[in-house]
């Protein structure tokens, strides 16, 4: 039996815990199957999880979020016919699979997208944690901003330091308050939990927004711009489909193996012009391709298009 | 003459709180729509059906001992310590510091060291609280509260910003040497030839706390200084009256009741964990405040009432894994005992006062 | 005749165990003052509360000019025309008095008008009964005179035609009390009634028309004034004959003892509560305090056992007394034993066992200790004895404080400063609350320390107490030493002058 | 920083003073009465959780409030029982109310909406929205008093003028009715009260309820006013703020507003900022967490004008001679 361990931010985050959940229930769906889960409560938990699921026999076990990277290096050599699956960060043991994203590249289509439908020409961009991965989102979405129109002035805030700032909808808000003052008129939220405030204040001042992990169009019908869809169900459905056999080692998702990409529906089909469409979909075929290159935070520490 | 007995008192009553805890526990159980018997049962189970669920149900009452008897300590003292929780968090730092900056050769060196360490920086972090009681008369109980959150904000800032290592995401220190690990029960019970699960991060603390629950019992009621604590708890005008004196008396029991918080670092920090993570107290502090209640502030009652808790926690762990109900249902008997037997002790009290009186005047 | 304005018939109240009235009857004559006479203890406060609502009978009924009335809580005593001052002021302490006098019979749900009206009323009263305070005055700002005549402004304000006062003059100066019970005359012609608590018999002598005597729980007896006498009163309240004097040989002084010179003591509050006081105590002499509670007594006793700081010097045996306060250990261990005037609070530990209460102070003491830890083996065996000496009933060092009577708690504390043999012996109080064969059995045990040549130094309230132990007095007032004297030539009539603070000519010559 | 940015943080001082003011102001009620409250935070909580529950159910804001004014005042009840009828410890009540708040909110939110502990997000009629007042817009291009008008008095939710508006309001109540006049002598001293012939019962019960009236509104506001949702534990801490305010403001309701307001601007610039620059010195946004208790231990330990309790706070009354 798989399990699914959520991070802190919990399961109905509606964004990257959500979407974990999602590819889970996809795959009970699909199989019949029955898997295990759990939520954290605090970061002293986590150890605990892990070895009572292994404890248990489950396998695969799957986690979601870097924070599960320390403990994992230390559990997984106890439990050598385990395999282990953890999204979002590097674990080399032998027995885990590390998934990592692309979500420069995702965040690269809806700056493009935000840029283009700026009409002040200032953007937002409120992420959770302030941590590499999170300025690695900040990071290609200001370079897919400045792509458009290089004049456009991105406004960068992080919501924290702790994982709280994973879930803290009330900072969310404020620093999206914030930013309207200061002209922005699209926000990018990427903040697990803190983005559902986000949004919502931007839909309450009539601004766009945009999601983040899971689709988050239907959060606010024609006031999500869209939303940057990092494919985690499919990282944690893939992971439950190969069961026991999984394959370990690094796997990367981005935009040629579809693993992150934009979200277009009817909830937000009437905000994304023809042109704008086609204009993200030739930059998506091209970075798919590898003609073009966003650049990655994480690869020096450093973004040319934003400064935090 | 006494309304009651003594044992009832010590016995009869936190009884009686516990199994009315249980009894609307099993209420709300309900209510949810899940099966309080099946619950139990699960909480046994998980908790006490294995060495594994032992190791954790050990390992949380561990920390329930360390963290009840610095409440009960302050108890004796009439201090009413909440800040264990800060405590504890200021004693994992000590230990974090300890382990992380000096080579140790071994284990029960570091452990020597980080004892005092944790207990220092416990004891310094109930310092202040305790001299504005002493000296200015603020009132502890409030004082101690924002040290619970001066506490947190402070390590926060400890760990996000000076004690992270480079290149780390994780708001948490580096992993200590493998040096100062603590030998788990496992390890401790296999020359005995006892399998004890590997798993399970119960270990040598436990042994230290339980030392600690006996020489907290010498200290007092065998110690002078214990006599005095208990004098002062009794009646400040008497402690003055007796030339003990008040300010020492509550500096003191303060520093030993903050010590024995930071002590419990020893277990969740340098036993488990193995490195200082944020929130790492997980309310331990509080849950203090609900064993030193059932305890009856007596280190025997603590060491039990440590251990119910301990079973409540890891029962409550399962619980959430295997069924519906959340975690948060042991922060709903957390909160139905101290209740129970610290604020609505008369009502259980007053019938059963009742009842003695009446027995007694029917034998006379 | 006119119905009684008040008739208790067979008032019964226990606090759990103890029974504080058991089948209570009295009837009192409107238009009088009765006055109501018992021991400490005896249930006087008990039954008045009982009359005022503030505590509730578990039997017997209550009758007001001659119909009979439910009186569940003191709204309902105040409706039916009583008032009551309390041994214990009831008033809120940073309020005006004005606040403080429309308290609960505020005319309105605003205020303004409540006040103003009372301003008013309050002018009146003064005239009328000679009740002058300044309304606007806070409580905590006047003195206690001033407060209790806040508390029968109080009463009056809600047009009381009965008033009830709980010994109102323990902390009033006899002139004071003179002046007090010249308005309770005054309210008296205006046709009030007045009930008059208290446990001294000159009081009752001087101003009741009629009196009733309580003696532990039970009413015993009901006199007209005019026709008793004090000793019948004193014989009714006790149960027997008092022993007004101890027995005891002339004394035999040695070398000074204790040298108190210039010595100054502030309370907490900041108040100047001894105010330069030079004292002696010779070896094998009983130096009394007399006093009003509350002069600056209490105070000068704990200086000396070390309980608050003070300035000025104290001399033991020629040695100089730190007097830093918090000092106790020390204290004793220069030889000066201490029994507090409050056992409850101070001497003794009331959940504490019998056998842990025979150390406290005196915990230090190797005997009691082995190495690190305390010889409670020891502590127990000392306790024995003790309890053996002392006759404490019951003899079982086990029971808690609480559990033994009063006069048994202070046998134990008593015999645990006795037995240490000090050098000086301080005393507070040490008949208070205790029953008639302790009394007897303390004061001879006082007596046979003086006797072994050791100083001691008695606070008492009580005069009587005062003349039968003291070789020599010594008077406070207002935190001054008013004057000594020596008890075979001095009366109580000069005492009462001198604690009054008016000073007398002449001066003991010691 | 400019006009524009002081205007905002301002705006945001004003919504996040509001649930402080509200809890502080309850706690007022309840300590001045005599009866120490260190359980505002889980009275909070549950209203915070439950009018979000119930506007969500019922569709209706309105609902939802009451709802959590029900919820709230539930606990001041259990909170009484303990401290006024059974003579219970009040430290050890509040601390067990906030507890219960605290695993009550989560247990029922999971059973009833099965969402992690958290309430789906509320829409239109669900939620306080702002009402703008007269002339808002209007006034809005004048210079300086046109923002100031329009942004930072104007558009705010009707529970945030009702809070501004308790401050008179309770003062008034306080020192100039008799209820008032009654409320603050129990607890000074309830003896005096009840040989008054007031109940003292009656009066505490009253003023804890009132508590948690107003802690019920300070709730519902977090979760349907400041934000469209109960998320677990979303006060974070506001009782505790509040009663460091309440301390701060040495239990006085003008005080009251300042203190609030003082830790209301903390909260906003530690919101907006993380660290704050001052020309070289960088203050760290932990420093900006923790003044409000800081500076509540300062004023504790009366180096800056004592804070004196009401004089029978936190003891229960038993009737002695
Ligand atoms: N569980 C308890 N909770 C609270 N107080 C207790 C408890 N057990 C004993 N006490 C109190 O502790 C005091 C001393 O008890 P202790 O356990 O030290 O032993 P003891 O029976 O009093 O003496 P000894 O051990 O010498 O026989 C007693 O006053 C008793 O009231
Ligand atoms: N609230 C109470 N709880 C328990 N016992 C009480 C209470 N009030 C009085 N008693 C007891 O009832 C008895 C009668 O007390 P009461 O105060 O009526 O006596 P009193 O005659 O007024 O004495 P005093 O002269 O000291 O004022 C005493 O034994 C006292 O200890
Ligand atoms: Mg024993
Ligand atoms: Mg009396």
């Amino acid at each position: 039996e798989p399990a699914l361990i959520f991070d802190l931010g919990g399961k109905f985050d509606k964004s990257f815990n959500e979407a974990a959940f999602g590819g889970a229930k996809r795959w009970a769906d699909e199989t019949g199957g029955s898997f295990l889960e759990t939520e954290m409560q605090s970061e002293a938990q986590r150890e605990q999880a892990l070895r009572r699921f292994a404890e248990s026999g489950a396998n695969p076990i799957v986690m979601t979020g870097f924070a599960f990277g320390d403990v994992l290096n230390q559990v997984a050599p106890d439990y050598p016919d385990t395999k282990f699956a953890i999204v979002d960060m590097v674990v080399e043991q032998p027995n885990v699979r590390s998934v990592v994203f692309n979500e420069h590249e995702g965040s690269y289509l809806v700056g493009m997208l935000a840029a283009m439908a700026s009409e002040t020409d200032t953007v937002g961009f409120i992420g959770g944690m302030d941590i590499p991965l999170i300025r690695k989102f900040a990071c290609g979405y200001a370079q897919g901003v400045k792509a458009v129109s290089p004049d456009a002035t991105v406004i960068a805030n992080m919501t924290g330091t702790t994982p709280a700032a994973w879930n803290d909808p009330v900072r969310g808000s404020e620093l999206t308050n914030a930013q309207i003052s200061q002209g922005a008129d699209v926000v990018y939220a990427a903040a697990g939990g803190t983005g559902v405030g986000v949004l919502q204040t931007a839909a309450d001042e009539g601004i766009l927004s945009i999601g983040v992990d899971s689709n988050q169009n239907y959060l606010h019908p024609g006031q999500v711009l869209t939303s940057m869809m990092k494919r985690v169900d499919n990282a944690v459905y893939e992971a439950f489909s190969d069961g026991t056999d999984l394959e370990t080692g690094i796997y990367v998702m981005g935009l040629a193996n579809g693993g992150v990409g934009y979200a277009l529906d009817e909830y937000n089909e009437e905000l994304i012009t023809e042109e704008m469409k086609a204009a993200v979909d030739e930059a998506s075929a091209k970075i798919a391709s590898g003609e073009m290159v966003v650049h990655d935070y994480m690869s020096d520490e450093s973004c040319p298009a934003v400064s935090f | 003459m006494d309304k009651m007995p003594h044992w009832a008192d010590v016995i009869l009553i936190p009884l009686i709180s516990l199994i009315l805890a249980a009894f609307l526990s099993a209420l709300v159980i309900l209510a949810i729509g899940e099966n309080p018997v099946e619950a139990l049962q699960l909480m046994v189970q998980g908790s006490l059906g294995s060495t594994y669920g032992w190791g954790y149900t050990l390992y949380y009452a561990t920390n329930f001992m360390f963290t009840g008897l610095a409440v009960a300590v302050a108890f004796h003292a009439r201090m009413f310590n909440i800040g264990g929780e800060g405590q504890a968090m200021l004693g994992g730092l000590g230990v974090a510091l300890v382990c992380l900056y000096v080579p140790w050769p071994h284990w029960t060196i570091a452990l020597v060291f980080a004892i005092a360490a944790s207990a220092a920086f416990g004891a310094l972090w109930a310092m202040i609280p305790a001299y504005l009681q002493a000296a200015r008369g603020s009132h502890i109980v409030i004082t101690t509260i924002m040290f619970n959150f001066i506490a947190s904000a402070f390590l926060n800032y400890m760990l996000v910003n000076v004690m992270r290592p480079a290149g780390s995401m994780d708001p948490a220190t580096e992993r200590f040497p493998e040096a100062v690990n603590l030998p788990t029960l496992h390890e401790m019970l296999l020359p005995f030839g006892i399998q004890f699960s590997k798993a399970a991060p119960v270990n040598f603390s436990l042994v230290i706390a339980i030392l600690a629950c006996i020489l907290v019992w010498v200290l007092i009621w065998r110690t002078r200084l214990g006599y005095e604590i208990r004098a002062y708890g009794h009646s400040e005008p008497g402690a003055l009256y007796a030339g003990i004196s008040p300010f020492k008396i509550i500096m003191i029991s303060m520093l030993i009741s903050g010590g024995l918080a930071g002590m419990m670092a020893i277990n969740n920090v340098m036993g488990e964990a193995e490195r200082l993570v944020l929130n790492a107290t997980e309310g331990a502090g509080f849950i203090g405040i609900a064993v030193a209640l059932m305890g009856r502030s007596h280190p025997f009652g603590v060491f039990l009432a440590a251990i119910l808790f301990g079973f409540l926690y890891q029962g409550g762990a399962e619980l959430a894994l295997w069924t519906n109900i959340p975690r948060e249902l042991i922060v709903v008997i957390q909160a139905l005992v101290i209740m129970l037997t610290g604020a609505l002790d008369n009502m259980v009290r007053m019938p059963l006062e009742k009842l003695f009186l009446s027995m007694r005047k029917g034998r006379a | 005749m006119t119905a009684p304005a008040i008739e208790l018939k067979g008032i019964s109240k226990s606090f759990g165990p103890v029974q504080a009235n058991k089948d209570i009857s009295i009837r009192v004559r409107p238009g009088t003052i009765h006055g109501i006479i018992g021991e400490n203890g005896a249930g006087k406060s008990t039954l008045m509360s009982i009359l005022y609502g503030f505590y509730k009978a578990d039997s017997g009924e209550i009758w007001i000019n001659g119909n009979e009335t439910q009186i569940p809580d003191s709204q309902a005593a105040i409706a039916a025309g009583i008032g009551m001052v309390f041994q214990h002021f009831k008033l809120v302490e940073n309020f005006t008095v004005l606040e403080n006098v429309i308290l609960g019979a505020e005319d309105s749900g605003l205020l303004k008008p409540s006040l103003a009206r009372a301003r008013k009323s309050l002018l009146n009263l003064a005239q009328e009964y000679g009740l002058n305070v300044d309304p606007d005055a806070r409580i905590d700002e006047i003195g206690v005179g001033m407060q209790q005549r806040v508390e029968i402004l109080k009463a009056l304000y809600r047009e009381a035609q009965i008033l009830i006062l709980d010994e109102p003059t323990g902390v009033l100066t006899p002139a004071e009390a003179d002046q007090l019970f010249r308005i309770l005359h005054r309210l008296r012609e205006e046709g009030k009634t007045i009930i008059l608590i208290t446990h001294k018999l000159r009081e009752i002598m001087e101003a009741t028309d009629e009196v009733s005597v309580m003696r532990r729980g039970e009413m015993v007896a009901t006199r007209t004034t005019s026709q008793t006498t004090p000793e019948e009163l004193a014989e009714l309240m006790v149960g027997r004959k008092v022993l007004l004097r101890v027995d005891k040989a002339p004394a035999q002084p040695g070398g000074k003892v204790l040298e108190i010179r210039n010595l100054h003591v502030r309370d907490e509050k900041g108040v100047e509560r001894v105010k330069g006081i030079n004292l002696s105590v010779r070896a094998g002499e009983i130096l009394g305090i007399a006093g009003v509670a509350g002069n600056g007594q209490s105070e000068l006793l704990e200086v000396l056992g070390g309980m608050r700081p003070g300035t000025g010097e104290v001399l033991l045996n020629g040695q100089p007394v730190e007097l830093v306060g918090a000092n106790g250990r020390a204290i004793r261990d220069k030889g000066i034993a201490h029994v507090p005037e409050d056992r409850q609070r101070e001497g003794l530990i009331m959940d504490f066992h019998a056998w842990e209460n025979v150390a406290f102070g005196y915990h230090h003491d190797p005997a009691y200790n082995r190495g690190l830890l305390m010889d409670n083996a020891a502590l127990r065996a000392d306790t024995e004895r003790k309890i053996e000496k002392f006759d404490i009933r019951p003899a079982d060092g086990w029971l808690s404080a609480k559990n033994f009577s009063g006069g048994n708690q202070q046998k134990i504390v008593v015999a645990r400063e006795i037995e240490r043999n000090p050098d000086l012996l301080l005393v507070g109080q040490p008949t208070r609350g205790v029953d008639i064969g302790a009394i007897e059995f303390i004061h001879k045990q006082i007596v046979a320390l003086r006797d072994a040549g050791k100083a001691v130094l008695l606070v008492s309230v009580e005069l009587e107490e005062i003349f039968s132990l003291s070789d020599r007095i010594a008077v406070m007032f207002d935190g001054h030493v008013m004057g000594e004297r020596l008890p075979d030539q001095t009366d109580e009539k000069e005492l009462g002058l001198l604690m009054a603070g008016v000073s007398g000519p002449r001066e003991a010559t010691a | 920083m400019d006009f524009i940015t002081l205007i905002q943080v301002l705006d945001s001082t004003i919504r996040l003073t509001t649930p402080l003011l509200l809890a502080c102001l309850a706690g007022l009620y309840s300590e001045r009465a005599g009866i120490f409250d260190i359980g505002l935070e889980g009275k909070m909580l549950a209203s915070a959780f439950l009018s979000a529950a119930i506007a969500y159910v019922s569709g209706s804001v309105w609902l939802g409030l009451l709802a959590g004014i029900a919820a709230s005042v539930l606990l001041s009840a259990l909170h009484g029982l303990a401290s006024i009828t059974f003579r219970g410890n009040q430290l050890i009540s509040g601390l067990a109310v906030t507890m219960l708040a605290q695993g009550f909110t989560v247990l029922v939110a999971q059973d009833w909406f099965q969402q992690g502990g958290r309430t789906p997000s509320l829409t239109g009629a669900g939620r306080f929205t702002g009402i703008t007042l007269p002339f808002a817009d209007a006034l809005e291009p004048v210079p300086v008093i046109g923002p100031i008008y329009a942004e930072l008095i104007s558009g705010h939710s009707i529970l945030v003028y009702l809070a501004f508006a308790m401050v008179p309001l309770t003062w008034w109540i306080l020192f100039r009715t008799r209820f008032g006049l009654r409320l603050r002598a129990v607890g000074e001293n309830p003896a005096a009260v009840d040989t008054a012939g007031i109940s003292v019962t009656g009066l505490r019960y009253a003023a804890v309820l009132i508590c948690g009236v107003l802690c019920g509104i300070a709730g519902a506001y977090l979760s349907t006013a400041l934000q469209a949702g109960f998320v677990k534990d979303m006060t974070a801490g506001r009782g505790y703020i509040a009663l460091a305010a309440l301390i701060f403001a040495k239990w006085r309701p003008w005080h009251a507003l300042w203190s609030c307001l003082l830790f209301g601007l903390l909260q906003a610039v530690a919101l907006r900022f993380q660290n704050i620059d001052l020309g070289g010195i960088v203050i760290p946004v932990q420093v900006m967490d923790a003044l409000p208790y800081i500076l509540t231990v300062v004023i504790l330990a009366g180096f800056v004008g004592k804070a004196i309790p009401p004089r029978a706070g936190g003891e229960p009354y038993v009737k002695e001679r």
